[in-house]
């Protein structure tokens, strides 16, 4: 109990350089969030996590997320169980308006193209030696939807868990910065200027009854999906049936914020560098960035294969919303819109693609899951 | 996972194709979305076929009335507890969200239960 | 992994045409709900709870409320462990004012004799051969009271849980169409017109005092209510008090949603038909309307009984409100006195025996399991 | 549970007769929604023995006075607050609901302090 | 199943005088919280946590917080396992504003001396015969933190639990008691009558910076109280980062609410006279007591120590504040400034080392349990 | 614990010397806190030497007219919505709290969008 014991007990005798790597990691993203506003109610709760878990805790103490009985374990049992990304469903599909998509369903199959990102991902994963477990739940990053890659993760491949969830978070957040070049690259100034027609209005009726058959024809189709989709179209019910609008109103508020935050620190705290600074790590964010990368490029040349067959042209900028990273890829789809053209407004007609592809992911992981779970 | 494992072997292992299986898993996803798209077309026909127009303007005087009524009764209901709880926050419902209590949001309350037309007939 | 594998994975394969009748029961729910406003806050979550339950499962995979590590038994948890009805309690504890009951005990006691539906539908279904302990479960659903019907059945009899919660919940949203025949069966026309005095008002001293007072009462007659009214009157304490409104606040709003949207969902997810749609089932149910039915008609006859006593007479359709189903009976009560006179106002005093069937329920559930549970 | 068991001899089990239970059961439900209903019938009864009459009048006088000097002291509170701290933003309590924060709010505050009395006597 | 073992399964028979004793402690302190407004949010939970704790429950039934399985038992796992504390730390950090801190640093060092209570405390409860770890635990009720208090006693001495935590509320209430006579014993009417200069503006970059600093500060050097302050600084990041308000507002209401709920009462039921009503309890108490009296003390000397270096005077009433108890040992010294001269307002220097105390606590329990729990 | 194991011998335990251990403990508590206090005096100065003034007065115009043109397209983009979109209840974010949704609302959501910068170039 000297002074020489007590230092030992202290973070500091213990602190590697590759913790302060994280921890700079940490506060980068802090920095991206506060600045640059990016996804920050997903920044700031990760980055402060990427700053706690890197505190060498004592060895033989319950503080990490990795210590059994410690409060960070707890909370982290969210994340590990899978309960959480349900639990942020609900409250997304509390607070989504699928209205544009119900007037536009052609727009829905951009949502679709966007998932080759997954598969072409999983396979890549194979390649290079992953096992098929891993290489679904590296795939699914590519569908842009944390909460998703999260589940699918902690159900196949737990032990990747931290390294898919930042990388899908990240590149979440960094999609102003990743999808506008690959949207310059593959459309031209005169596609970019294509208007879309005012969608029809959507009748109360339609928008209660849709996350009902909706939720039947995903869940028979993929009974994977059932989870997070049941949860999403819940949620959407709650806000739609007007009759509940007290319990859509805490499912968007209290509580996802409320679980946001749960998982957000916790999923930062399990990046403690000494298992997560690894060359498969690094591997999957490189494979993580081709994923995003080969979905938007899916999503606006399939947009361009359904103008060779449709008369009223689709702006094939909102195949890039397909992808989700919900809302931030479809307020990009707009600015870039806007840019070209002071009076073409596409923003509510991304938002279509836009949730189309959450649905989409979903039933991906669902697929990924009943295949590789029980191979 | 070690990158001495890297190759083409890797997608074809036995009782699973890689390429097959991210084919199908492609192909069940537009299939999933394409159902949707091709339900959302057609449920507005669906329902206007379902729901025929001349029944909705021939409800309006008869809902209308009774609609008054109800108000007139609600308004009633509002007066009476106005004057008759002076405490005035009795909750009745855990409906509303937020906590304003004020005989009118009483009678918002009663005008909601009269149009659950109370168990059909044995009112009358 | 070919098309019939994807096939056989899927949830068309497994679907029986009991699962679609059990689809089309949930749908049934979320029509009442909207269209006739029948309980939307339980027949909505239910109602979509039943949808989700009702897709077959994979095999081997962790989907549904009865697979071990599954989300949703996570969810489940809280109900087979009890936990979320005492949490419903404090909510309602908290938005319930028991001002009218103060000002007119003699009402009370219409609560008290709304519990003989209680008592014979146990014996009713002793009589049909089910144990003492599913009886007493099956009994409680003449409470009225969703919550103490989920936590005394999953004390005494948890195999029974689904269809007792279905027919307590369904009968309490049915409580507009079940009660009408029944009032004006047994109540003349001047027995429906009587007028009930304003009630006295209450001191906030009387309403900070009254939680505790009660609470000690129940306890200490029938400590198996402990749990359920120690929740229900610490609620009432936080709003009475007036020093502790925040939390009073969010016991009412944020807790009370969250627990009814979990307990909602999970209770409706838990019905699947295959172990549902049985003729166990099928007799509860008729249990549960008898039991509704002798609860309302021992309301207002005991209300009738007291007539003969008191000076100042009691309108007998307030008996009626005495079998709980809060606010709904009440409304009901004051809907029929209403239509018979327009200047006959009785929700405020329907209010009284309303509340003191809750706890009436309660302390009868006390009892059931203190005597069957150690039994 | 099986059809063939069902019969009245189900009611009469060795050392559980149920109607004698269900009797005690609803004699006790009723016996303690009775002796509450009792309590609720004396207390008002009670309460005005134990607070007699005269004080509550004798009371109010030096407590509005005492009310306005606390009053004027969170005004000044308050206005302190205004001009020295722009920020204007800091938290000293966690009791209110929702976010608002102007000094007006710290001087309610200030006053709900001083009504605590200040453990009655060393600050005469 | 007579009268007789229906009186024998009643609370009644059961019930002892002691238990009695505890009922009547819960009224009082309710009352407290109603009629003076002591910390209500906490005495009103607590109080009829104890009355509900003091029903004596049925052999064999699951009622008590110590009975397995029994509902108050699943609450009272987030006490046992430390999960509430900083659940509650992080809505603090939420609502917390260090702005003065940050203008006047040299006020922080208050806070620190205040902290000799809790080694004081813990060498007084050494010499008494407790056990290293139950010392430990009983010391940081000088902490004047009741968070810090449970948390600290549920990984040292969880048997402990019930009286330390119950002191260290009792004494935070009692904070408008205990102080006032030690801040007139130890300060001269002069030195009470100091002012204070107004403190310098805080830029938005310097409070969105010190809660990550302050952390790495804390948590290197003791990272014992990694899990509490942990939370505290995350949750003020997300106050003071602008960009996530949406969950800062979720932390510092529904959640901290909610926990707030489920600890108070779960603490106070868990008071059963029989395991409660021990010398060790009264002892507790007796230490917490003095610890309270030395840490007030302790501040308000280094003061006027601080006072022999410094040009500009600490007025040494600042010191009390030093203990914790936010905020009602600022507010205490706000009074007695207020009460000497009415133009010495001091409550917002006061949350200075208000909030410096609660950090110190934190550190505090962070070294006890690192030293004693891998003892 | 018990009466009779009372005593000094208890705070020096073979392996544990109490006081040595509080004076450490306390030494920690205070070298903690005056780190953060050292700190605290130290970051407005470095916060100046990092941020030389006259950038800050040089942004400003340039920020001004940019941020004109946003809020213009903004507007548009708010009119545009009232015009086309009449159900005027599309949620396209989930950053606010509370439930107001009016083409006003998405006009500063707009805004906030645009003060991204979007990414740097490609955009011109
Ligand atoms: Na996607
Ligand atoms: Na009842
Ligand atoms: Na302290």
């Amino acid at each position: 109990m000297d002074l020489l014991s007590f230092y030992n007990n202290s973070g500091l005798a213990h602190l590697e350089w590759i913790n302060l790597i994280m921890i700079a990691v940490g506060v980068i993203f802090i920095y991206l969030a506060v600045t640059k506003d990016y996804e920050p109610l997903l920044l700031v709760p990760i980055g402060f996590g990427v700053i706690v878990g890197n505190i060498p805790p004592i060895e033989g103490m319950p503080l990490s997320v990795y210590a059994e009985g410690s409060v960070f374990s707890y909370i982290y049992l969210g994340v590990m169980k899978g309960i959480y990304p349900p639990l942020i469903f609900l409250g997304i599909g509390a607070m989504t308006d699928f209205s544009t998509m119900l007037s536009n369903p052609k727009l829905i199959l951009l949502g679709a193209a966007a998932q080759v990102g997954v598969f072409l991902t999983f396979i890549g994963s194979l390649f290079l030696g992953f096992t098929p477990q891993q290489a679904g739940a590296i795939g699914i990053i590519g569908g842009a939807d944390g909460p998703t890659a999260i589940f699918l993760s902690s159900m196949l491949a737990p032990e990747l868990l931290g390294p898919i969830a930042i990388a899908a978070y990240s590149y979440m957040a960094l999609v102003p910065v990743i999808q506008p070049p690959i949207m310059y690259l593959f459309t031209t100034k005169k596609e970019r200027c294509i208007h879309m027609a005012p969608p029809r209005q959507v009748s109360k009726k339609e928008k209660i009854i849709f996350p009902i058959v909706a939720f039947l024809i995903c869940a028979l189709i993929a009974p994977g999906s059932m989870t997070l989709l049941g949860m999403l179209f819940f949620g959407n019910l709650l806000k739609e049936s007007m009759v509940t609008e007290r319990l859509a109103n805490t499912a968007r508020n209290s509580l996802i914020d409320i679980v946001t935050i749960l998982l957000g620190f916790s999923v930062g705290a399990s990046t403690q560098a000494q298992t997560f600074l690894t060359g498969q790590s690094i591997l999957i964010f490189v494979l993580g960035a081709a994923s995003f990368v080969v979905a938007t490029t899916g999503g606006i040349l399939f947009a361009k294969l359904m103008n060779l067959f449709l008369k009223e042209k689709i702006n094939p900028l909102l195949g890039a919303a397909g992808v989700s990273a919900v809302p931030d890829s479809a307020r990009v789809v707009h600015m870039i819109g806007l840019k070209e053209d002071p009076s073409n407004f596409l923003l509510m007609h991304a938002m279509a693609p836009n949730v189309a592809g959450v649905i989409g992911s979903a039933i991906a992981a669902g697929v990924l899951w009943s295949a590789l779970g029980t191979f | 996972m070690s990158f001495t494992q890297m190759g083409l072997q890797n997608l074809n292992q036995p009782g699973f194709d890689a390429v097959q299986f991210s084919l199908m898993g492609m192909g069940l996803v537009f299939g999933g979305l394409l159902i949707i798209a091709l339900y959302i077309t057609l449920l507005p026909k669906l329902l206007r076929l379902t729901s025929p127009k001349p029944v909705s303007t021939k409800a309006v005087t008869p809902q209308n009335s009774d609609q008054e009524v109800e108000i007139l009764l609600a308004i009633a209901t509002a007066l009476h507890m106005h004057n008759n709880f002076p405490d005035g926050d009795e909750r009745i419902t855990w409906k509303s969200h937020g906590d304003m209590d004020s005989p009118w949001l009483v009678s918002g309350r009663m005008n909601g239960l009269n149009s659950r037309k109370l168990a059909n007939s044995w009112s009358r």
